[in-house]
C-alpha cells in the first residue's frame, strides 16, 4: 500500500517536472510544476515530515508559483505557444541529462548506505521551533537571523529593480551610442524616452 | 515501508535534478528557466530531507537546511522575477537568446 | 670616480626634460642629453683604460650594489668590463646620430625623442647590469618603445611590422625569463638563490639544468639578434621603422641579443655551450649564407640592409659558437662594427629616402651626381659591409675567421669556409645595389633638384664614419679593450670543458 | 742608410695625396690636384729610387747575398700571442724592384693623365683614386705579413673598382667595375682560406717566420704536410688557395674574365693597374712565397706552371681576333703574365735552378715598361680617334709620329726582337722552360710567335692599313675635346712619358738583372746562348711578317683566313665563351637556384611559419571568443559539462 503511494508520488513528481520543462504553453508548464511541487510536499508527508511538507505547500504552491503566474501575466500572453527549443541543444541537453542521470544513479545504486540505528527524533513543530531559535550548540538562531536579513534585502532589491523611474535617456547611458539622439540608428534600436527605465 | 529505502528517494531527486538541468538548458523563456531552477532546488531539498530521515533520524539538521533552502529559494525567485520584468521592459521579450549583450 | 648610475640618470633626465620641453626645443634637449651621455661614456672608457693600464685586475669595475627586492635577492648591481664599455660606446654613438638624423621629424617630436631616449636607457641599463633580473628588466624597457616608434612613426605596413617585431621580441624575452628563473632556482648561495651574474659564474650549475636552460636563453637572446630562423622580424621591422628606429634596432637592439648570448648564456653555462656549439654553428652558418643569398634578391634598400644584417649578425653568433678566444673577440668586434656600419647604412638610406621618396633600387640611379656626400657615405658603408680593409667590418670578420679556424674538426672548418664564402656574396649584393642605385645614368630628372646633406646629416655621418675608421685603421685598441674579458669568458669555458 | 722614415714615406705620400685631394682639394682647388698628385708621386719615386740604390748597391748585400730586411714592424691586431697582423716593411730584391716599378709607372701615368684627363669633370677625384691605388699597391709590395698583403690586396681591388667605374654614369663601366671586383673577390676567398690554412699550421702570419718554418724541417712543416684533405696535404691546399687569389688578381685562366672588361676605365688607369702593376700582384705573391712552393710543395708549383702556360697560349689566341685595341692589349697582358707564372713554375730554388724565378721577375720588370708604353700609346690613339675600334683607325703614322715610333718600339719589345727589352727577359724564360719541361717550352715558343703576330696586327691596323678618316661621332667621355684635331697628337705631358718609356723599353734589357734579383739572393751568372735564341727570334719575325702581309695594306686575306678557320675564329672572337659559362653559372644557377629560392623560402616558409603561428593564435582566439557568447544557457552547458568532467576525473581517474 505504502509502495503504491510512493510510486504515485514519484510519478507525480517526475512526470510533473518533465511536463513542466517540456510543455510549450507557459501557463500549463506552471501548472505542471505545481503538480510536481505538490508531489514533493506529498513525499515529505510520506516521510512523516509534516512541518516541512506544510512549508513546501505554503511557500511554493502559495507563494512562488503564484508569483510566477503573475509574472507570466505581466510579461506575455499565456495563450500562445513558446518558441521551439533548438533541436541541437535539445539533443545535447537530453543526452547530457540522461548520461548524468545514469551516472549519478549508478553511483547511488552502488553505494551502501548505513541507516541510523538511533531512536528517531520527533520532527514536530515544537522540536523544530525549539532548536531553530536555540542559541546553544546546534541551535540555528544565527542562520535564522541571517536569512531574515536576506529576505529583507531581497525585498528591497525587488522593489529597486522592478520600480519604474522616468529619466531622460542621455542622463542614464551617456556612452552607449544606442541611446544617443543625434546618431541615426535603425528605428527598432532607438528607444522612446519614456521607455527608458533605471 | 521497508521496501522503499533511501535509494528510491534519491532516484527521484536525481531524476528531478536532471529534468531541471534539461529544462534549464533547453528552455528559452526566462520564466520557464526559473521553473527549472526551482525543480533543481527541490531535488536538493528532497535529498536533505531524505538523508535526515534515513541516516540521521536523531537529528533535525537536514530539515533545517531544506527549510532555509526554501526560504532562500523564495527570495531568489522574487529577485529573479523582478529582474525578468525589468529585462522585459528593456527588450520587450523574455527570451534568453535576446539577453546576450554581455559577451566578448 | 665613475658612477655607473649616471649612465642611467642622464637619459632618464633628458627623457623627462623632453616631455616638459616645447615641441620645437625637444630635439635640442634630446641632442644635449645624447651628447652628455657620449661625453660621459667616453670619459668612462678613458678612465677604465687608465685603471686597466694601472693594473686593476678586478673583473668588473665601478660596481654599485643595492638591494632592490630582498626576498628574492634581486639587486640593482651594476659594473662594467671592456665588453660592456664597447657596447655602451656603441650605444652612445648610435643614439646621438639617430637623434641627429631624425632632427626634422615633425610628427609628435616630443614623444618621438622621449621614446628614443627611453630605448637608450634600456640599452645602457642592459649593458651595465650584473644582476640577471635587473638585466631582464632593462631588456624589456628596450622592447616596448620600439613597438610605438614603428607603429606610430613608421611607414608602409607599420602596424603589421610593429606587431610582429614586438611579439617576436617579447617571445624572446619570455624565453629568457623562463631560462632566468630556472637558472635562479639552480643557484645556491648559503641556501638562498641569487641573480648575481658574478656569483653564478663561479658556481657550477648542474649539467642537466644547463642542457635545459641554455637553449632557452640562447634562443631567447638569439631572437633579439635575428638568429636564423627567428630573424623574420628584422626585415619587416627595419623596413617599416623610421630611420632613427632602424638605426637603433639594427645598431643596438640586435646587439642586446649578442651580448646576452655571450654574457649570460655562454658565460654562465659553459658546458651546455660546448655541447650545443654545433647547433649554434650550424644555425649561424645557415644565417650567414642564407641571409646573404636572400639579400641578393631584395629590391628595397632597407630590406637589403636588413637581410645583410641577418647575415652579419650571423657572424656574431658564429663567433660565439666557435668558442675560441679569438672568435669571441671577433664576435664582439663584429657587434660594434656592425652596429656602427648598419647605423650608417640605415642613416644614409633614410637620407636618400627623404629626398627620393622611394627605396626601390630600380627607381634610383645616378644619385652620385646629385648628392655626392650622402652617396659617398653610402658607398663607404657598403664597402665596410663587404669587409674592406681599413674599415671596421674587415677587422671583425677576419678576427672571427681566424678564431674559427682554430677549431680543428672538419665540421667547424667547413662552416668557416662557408662563412668566408659569404664575403663574396656580400660583395655581389653590395656592388649590385650601389651599381644600380647610385651609379649609372640619372633615372629621374627630379633627382637634379636634390640638396646634399644638411649639417645634422653631415655631423651624424661623419661621427659614424670616424668611429668606423678608428676601428678599421687601428683595431688594436678595441681588441685590447675586449680581449681580457673574452679571455675570462674563455677561461670559464675551458675550466669546465678542459679545452 | 735606408732610413725607415724615408721608406715609410714612399707609400704614405700617395696616401696623403689621396686624402688631401679627396677631403680638401676636390672642392677648393680642383685644377691643381693633378699637379699635387704628380709631385707627391715624383717625390715617392725619387725616394724609391734612392732606396733601391741603397739596397742593391750599398746596404742590401751581406756576404754577397741580398738580405731580407724588416726596417719596421707595428703590431696592428693580435689574434693570439704568436699570430698577429703586423704592419711592416719587408725589403728584399723583389719588393724593392716592385717599389721602383710601381712608383715609376704610377708617376708616368700621373704625368700622362695631366694631359689625357684634362677637362674631365671629376679630374680631382681621378687623381685621388690614383693616389689611393698607388698607396695600396706600394703597401702590398712591401708587406711583411701575409695578412697585411691580403689587406692591401683588397684595397687595390677596391681602388681598381673605383677607377674602372670612373665613368660611373656609363652602365658598361659600372658593370665592368662590378665584375672585376666580384671575380677578384671570389679569388680572394681562396686566398683568405689559404691564409687561414697556412697560418693555422705554421702558427704565424709573418712572412719570414712562415717561410722559415715551412721550408726547414720543423714541427709545423711536419704537421702541415701530414694533415691531408681530399687526398692533398694541407700545405698543397693552402698554397693552391693562395695561388687562387693570385690567379684572380693576375687574370689567370679561368679567373681572367674581368680583365678585358676592365678596359672600360680610363686608358692611363689600364696602363697602371691592368697592365703594369696590380695584375702582376699574383706573380709577386707566388714569388713572395716561392721558397715554400719550390722547396716544400713542388706539386703546387706544377699547377702554377700549367695555369700560367695555358693562360698565356689561350689569351694569345683570343688576342688575335679582338678588334678593340685595348682588349687586344688586355689579352696580351694576360698572356705575358702567364709567361711570368710558368716561368716561376718551372724554376727551382737557388743557384742555377733559380733561372726561371729570375727570368720571371725580369720579365715582370720589362713587361711593366713596354706594356705601360703600349697602353699609354693606345691611350693617345684613342684620345685622337675617339674610338677603341680598329676599324676606325688606320694610317695614323703620319699624324702621330711620336706615338707611332714609341708604339713600334713597344711592339718589338713584346715580340722579343733583339735588342729590345722583351727579348732578354723572354729568352731567359724560354731557356728556363727548355731546361725544365719540353711541353711548356713548345707552348711558350708558340705563344711568342702568336704574340708577335697579334701585336703587329694591332700595330699595322692602327698606323698603316687604310688612310685615316676622322669619325664623326664623339665619345661621351671625351665631350670636352670636341676640337680634337686642334690638339694634334696630344700635349707634351702625354708625349714625354711615351718617350721615356720608349727609351726604357730599348735599354731595360741590358740591366744586369741576374745579379740583382734571384730566388735566394745570390747573384746568378747567366750566359747568353746565341744559338738558342735563333729559333724564337725567327718565329717572332715570322709572326711579324705574317701580320705585315695581312694588315699592312687593306686586303681581303684576313677575312679569308677568318672564314677558313670559322669555328676557331668565332670561338676565339667570343673568348671561347667563358664569359657565357660564368654568366650561366651566376645568373642561372646562383641567382635562380640559390638566391631566389632563399628569398622565397624566407618569405614563405620561414616567415610563413611565424605568420602561421600568428594566424593560428588569431583563429583560436576567434574560436574561444565565440564561447563567450553572452548566452546563459551555453555557459550553463559548459559548466555542466565541466562538472561532469570533474566528477569522472575524480572518481575514475584520480583514485
Amino acid at each position: 500500500m505504502k509502495e503504491i503511494v510512493f510510486y504515485i508520488l514519484a510519478a507525480a513528481i517526475l512526470v510533473g517536472g518533465l511536463l513542466a520543462v517540456t510543455s510549450r504553453r507557459i501557463f500549463r508548464a506552471a501548472v505542471y510544476l505545481l503538480f510536481s511541487l505538490i508531489g514533493i510536499a506529498g513525499l515529505y508527508f510520506y516521510l512523516n515530515y509534516e512541518f516541512i511538507g506544510a512549508v513546501q505547500i505554503v511557500v511554493y504552491v502559495g507563494g512562488i508559483i503564484v508569483l510566477m503566474l503573475f509574472s507570466i501575466f505581466l510579461t506575455q500572453g499565456s495563450g500562445e505557444d513558446m518558441k521551439k527549443p533548438l533541436l541541437g541543444r535539445v539533443i545535447f541537453s537530453a543526452l547530457a541529462a540522461i548520461f548524468g542521470c545514469g551516472l549519478v544513479m549508478s553511483f547511488i545504486n552502488g553505494h551502501e548506505f548505513t541507516y541510523s540505528a538511533k531512536p528517531a527524533l520527533d520532527p514536530s513543530a515544537e522540536n523544530i521551533g525549539f532548536q531553530m531559535l536555540n542559541t546553544a550548540q546546534y541551535g540555528y538562531i544565527l542562520p535564522f537571523e541571517v536569512v531574515s536579513m536576506l529576505l529583507l534585502a531581497s525585498m528591497i532589491a525587488c522593489i529597486v529593480i522592478a520600480i519604474k523611474i522616468k529619466v531622460p535617456a542621455h542622463a542614464i547611458l551617456p556612452d552607449n551610442p544606442r541611446y544617443h539622439d543625434d546618431i541615426d540608428l535603425p528605428k527598432e534600436l532607438v528607444l522612446e524616452e519614456n521607455e527608458v527605465v533605471a | 515501508m521497508n521496501n522503499i529505502g533511501l535509494t528510491h528517494i534519491l532516484f527521484i531527486s536525481c531524476g528531478l535534478f536532471f529534468i531541471g538541468i534539461y529544462g534549464f538548458l533547453t528552455r528559452r523563456n526566462l520564466i520557464t528557466m526559473l521553473m527549472s531552477i526551482e525543480l533543481i532546488l527541490n531535488s536538493v531539498n528532497i535529498n536533505f530531507v531524505a538523508f535526515n530521515k534515513f541516516l540521521w533520524a536523531d537529528k533535525l539538521d537536514g530539515l533545517f537546511f531544506s527549510l532555509f533552502n526554501i526560504t532562500i529559494a523564495a527570495a531568489e525567485a522574487a529577485v529573479a522575477i523582478a529582474i525578468i520584468i525589468n529585462l522585459y521592459r528593456h527588450y520587450k521579450s523574455i527570451d534568453v537568446e535576446v539577453t546576450d549583450t554581455m559577451k566578448f | 670616480m665613475i658612477n655607473l648610475s649616471i649612465l642611467l640618470i642622464i637619459p632618464l633626465l633628458s627623457a623627462l626634460a623632453v616631455i616638459f620641453a616645447g615641441a620645437k626645443s625637444a630635439r635640442m634637449v634630446a641632442l644635449l642629453g645624447a651628447l652628455a651621455q657620449l661625453g660621459y661614456s667616453s670619459y668612462m672608457m678613458l678612465s677604465y683604460m687608465g685603471e686597466r693600464a694601472a693594473g686593476n685586475t678586478n673583473q668588473m669595475l665601478y660596481q654599485t650594489k643595492m638591494s632592490w627586492f630582498a626576498p628574492m635577492n634581486i639587486e640593482y648591481f651594476v659594473g662594467v668590463d671592456g665588453l660592456s664599455i664597447a657596447m655602451i660606446m656603441l650605444t652612445a654613438v648610435v643614439v646621438l646620430t639617430g637623434i641627429l638624423i631624425s632632427w626634422n621629424v615633425d610628427k609628435m617630436p616630443k614623444e618621438f625623442f622621449f621614446l628614443l631616449l627611453l630605448l637608450s636607457l634600456g640599452a645602457y641599463g642592459f649593458f651595465i647590469s650584473l644582476d640577471l633580473f635587473t638585466m631582464f628588466f632593462f631588456l624589456e624597457v628596450a622592447v616596448i618603445p620600439k613597438f610605438l616608434l614603428i607603429g606610430v612613426w613608421g611607414s608602409g605596413r607599420k602596424e603589421y611590422s610593429a606587431m610582429k617585431l614586438a611579439l617576436m621580441l617579447m617571445a624572446g624575452s619570455a624565453l629568457v625569463l623562463v631560462g632566468l628563473l630556472c637558472l635562479y632556482f639552480n643557484t645556491n648561495v648559503n641556501g638562498a638563490h641569487t641573480f648575481d651574474l658574478l656569483q653564478i659564474s663561479k658556481m657550477h650549475i648542474p649539467i642537466e639544468a644547463q642542457r635545459f636552460i641554455f637553449p632557452l636563453m640562447f634562443v631567447g637572446f638569439g631572437i633579439f639578434t635575428a638568429m636564423f630562423p627567428f630573424h623574420t622580424w628584422a626585415p619587416d621591422g627595419h623596413s617599416s621603422a623610421p630611420t632613427a628606429a632602424s638605426m637603433f634596432l639594427a645598431g643596438i637592439s640586435m646587439k642586446l641579443g649578442g651580448y646576452g648570448c655571450l654574457r649570460v648564456a655562454a658565460y654562465l653555462m659553459p658546458e651546455a655551450a660546448h655541447e650545443y656549439s654545433w647547433i649554434i654553428i650550424l644555425l649561424s652558418t645557415i644565417a650567414i649564407i642564407y641571409g646573404a643569398f636572400a639579400t641578393l634578391m631584395q629590391t628595397d634598400l632597407k630590406y637589403i640592409n636588413a637581410y645583410s644584417s641577418v647575415s652579419h649578425c650571423g657572424f656574431v653568433i658564429f663567433g660565439i659558437g666557435m668558442l675560441t678566444k679569438t672568435a669571441i673577440t671577433g664576435a664582439v668586434m663584429q657587434m660594434v662594427s656592425h652596429g656602427l656600419m648598419t647605423a650608417l647604412f640605415f642613416g644614409t638610406i633614410g637620407m636618400i629616402y627623404e629626398r627620393t621618396h622611394t627605396r626601390q633600387v630600380a627607381q634610383l640611379g645616378g644619385l652620385l651626381k646629385t648628392i655626392p656626400f650622402i652617396i659617398t657615405v653610402f658607398v663607404i658603408a657598403g664597402l665596410c659591409s663587404l669587409g674592406l680593409p681599413g674599415l671596421s667590418g674587415f677587422v671583425a670578420e677576419m678576427t672571427v675567421f681566424m678564431g674559427a679556424w682554430q677549431n680543428p674538426d672538419t665540421f667547424s672548418r667547413v662552416a668557416t669556409v662557408l662563412a668566408c664564402a659569404s664575403i663574396v656574396v656580400t660583395a655581389v649584393y653590395i656592388l649590385r645595389t650601389t651599381g644600380a642605385s647610385v651609379m649609372g645614368p640619372i633615372k629621374n630628372p627630379d633627382f637634379l633638384t636634390f640638396k646634399d646633406a644638411a649639417w645634422n646629416e653631415k655631423f651624424a655621418s661623419i661621427t659614424l664614419l670616424l668611429c668606423i675608421l678608428a676601428i678599421g685603421v687601428a683595431p688594436y685598441w678595441l681588441s685590447d679593450l675586449v680581449s681580457p674579458d673574452t679571455q675570462l669568458i674563455m677561461d670559464n669555458i675551458s675550466r669546465v670543458v678542459g679545452k | 742608410m735606408l732610413s725607415t722614415n724615408l721608406i715609410v714615406l714612399i707609400p704614405l705620400l700617395p696616401l696623403i695625396s689621396f686624402l688631401l685631394i679627396a677631403l680638401v682639394g676636390r672642392k677648393n682647388f680642383p685644377n691643381l690636384c693633378g699637379a699635387l698628385g704628380t709631385i707627391a708621386l715624383l717625390t715617392s719615386f725619387l725616394l724609391a729610387a734612392t732606396v733601391a740604390y741603397d739596397y742593391f748597391f750599398v746596404a742590401g748585400k751581406v756576404n754577397g747575398i741580398y738580405q731580407q730586411m724588416v726596417p719596421m714592424k707595428i703590431k696592428w691586431l693580435e689574434f693570439s700571442p704568436n699570430v698577429s697582423i703586423d704592419l711592416g716593411i719587408l725589403l728584399d730584391p723583389i719588393s724593392v724592384m716592385m717599389l721602383v716599378i710601381v712608383t715609376f709607372i704610377s708617376l708616368m701615368v700621373h704625368f700622362y693623365s695631366l694631359g689625357y684627363m684634362k677637362g674631365e669633370e671629376r679630374y680631382a677625384t681621378y687623381y685621388s683614386f690614383l693616389g689611393l691605388f698607388t698607396f695600396s699597391m706600394l703597401g702590398l709590395v712591401i708587406s711583411s705579413n701575409i695578412f697585411q698583403i691580403y689587406m692591401f690586396w683588397e684595397l687595390v681591388g677596391v681602388s681598381s673598382f673605383l677607377l674602372i667605374g670612373y665613368y660611373f654614369d656609363k652602365p658598361s663601366a659600372v658593370a665592368a667595375a662590378k665584375k672585376a671586383f666580384i671575380v677578384t673577390r671570389f679569388a680572394d676567398l681562396g686566398f683568405l682560406i689559404g691564409i687561414l690554412v697556412l697560418a693555422y699550421y705554421s702558427g704565424t702570419l709573418d712572412f719570414q717566420t712562415l717561410i722559415t718554418r715551412l721550408t726547414t724541417p720543423t714541427d709545423q712543416l711536419h704537421a702541415i704536410t701530414t694533415a691531408s684533405f681530399l687526398g692533398a696535404s694541407a700545405l698543397t691546399w693552402g698554397l693552391l688557395l693562395v695561388f687562387m687569389g693570385g690567379a684572380g688578381k693576375s687574370a689567370m685562366l679561368p679567373l681572367h674574365i674581368w680583365l678585358p672588361d676592365a678596359m672600360e676605365g680610363p686608358t692611363p688607369v689600364s696602363a697602371l693597374i691592368h697592365a703594369a702593376t696590380m695584375v702582376v700582384a699574383g706573380v709577386f705573391l707566388v714569388a713572395r712565397l716561392f721558397p715554400v712552393f719550390s722547396i716544400s710543395c713542388p706539386s703546387a708549383l706544377q699547377v702554377v706552371t700549367w695555369v700560367g702556360a695555358s693562360s698565356s697560349l689561350f689569351a694569345a689566341i683570343i688576342a688575335c681576333t679582338q678588334t678593340d685595341i685595348k682588349r687586344v692589349l688586355a689579352y696580351s697582358t694576360m698572356s705575358q703574365i702567364g709567361y711570368m707564372m710558368f716561368a716561376l713554375g718551372v724554376s727551382g730554388y737557388g743557384g742555377e735552378h733559380g733561372l726561371g724565378y729570375m727570368a720571371s721577375m725580369f720579365h715582370l720588370f720589362t713587361h711593366a715598361m713596354f706594356k705601360a708604353l703600349l697602353f699609354l700609346g693606345a691611350g693617345a690613339v684613342i684620345h685622337y680617334v675617339h674610338s677603341n675600334e680598329m676599324k676606325d683607325m688606320g694610317g695614323l703614322r703620319k699624324l702621330m709620329p711620336v706615338t707611332h715610333i714609341t708604339f713600334l718600339v713597344a711592339c718589338l719589345a713584346i715580340a722579343g726582337i733583339p735588342p729590345f727589352a722583351g727579348f732578354f727577359s723572354k729568352e731567359e724564360i724560354l731557356q728556363a722552360a727548355f731546361h725544365a719541361n719540353t711541353t711548356i717550352f713548345v707552348i711558350a715558343i708558340c705563344t711568342a710567335a702568336i704574340t708577335a703576330f697579334y701585336m703587329f696586327r694591332l700595330y699595322f691596323n692602327i698606323f698603316w692599313n687604310k688612310e685615316y678618316h676622322a669619325v664623326s661621332h664623339v665619345h661621351d667621355d671625351h665631350a670636352a675635346h670636341d676640337d680634337h684635331h686642334d690638339h694634334g697628337e696630344g700635349p707634351f705631358t702625354m708625349k714625354l712619358p711615351l718617350m721615356i718609356l720608349g727609351l726604357l723599353s730599348i735599354v731595360a734589357g741590358f740591366l744586369p738583372f741576374a745579379h740583382l734579383v734571384t730566388s735566394d739572393g745570390k747573384p746568378l751568372e747567366t750566359e747568353f746562348h746565341i744559338t738558342f735564341s735563333i729559333a724564337p727570334v725567327l718565329l717572332a719575325t715570322g709572326g711579324i711578317l705574317l701580320a705585315m702581309v695581312f694588315y699592312k695594306k687593306e686586303n681581303p686575306r684576313p677575312q679569308a683566313i677568318a672564314n677558313g678557320l670559322k669555328g676557331l675564329y668565332t670561338a676565339a672572337y667570343h673568348k671561347f665563351y667563358i664569359d657565357e659559362v660564368y654568366l650561366f653559372f651566376t645568373k642561372k644557377v646562383l641567382f635562380n637556384l640559390v638566391g631566389r629560392p632563399a628569398a622565397w623560402i624566407d618569405k614563405n616558409i620561414v616567415d610563413g611559419t611565424m605568420n602561421l603561428l600568428a594566424f593560428i593564435t588569431e583563429q583560436t582566439s576567434y574560436l574561444i571568443k565565440r564561447m563567450q557568447s553572452g548566452r546563459v544557457q551555453s555557459y550553463a552547458a559548459y559548466f555542466f559539462a565541466g562538472v561532469i568532467g570533474f566528477v569522472l576525473v575524480f572518481i575514475y581517474w584520480w583514485k
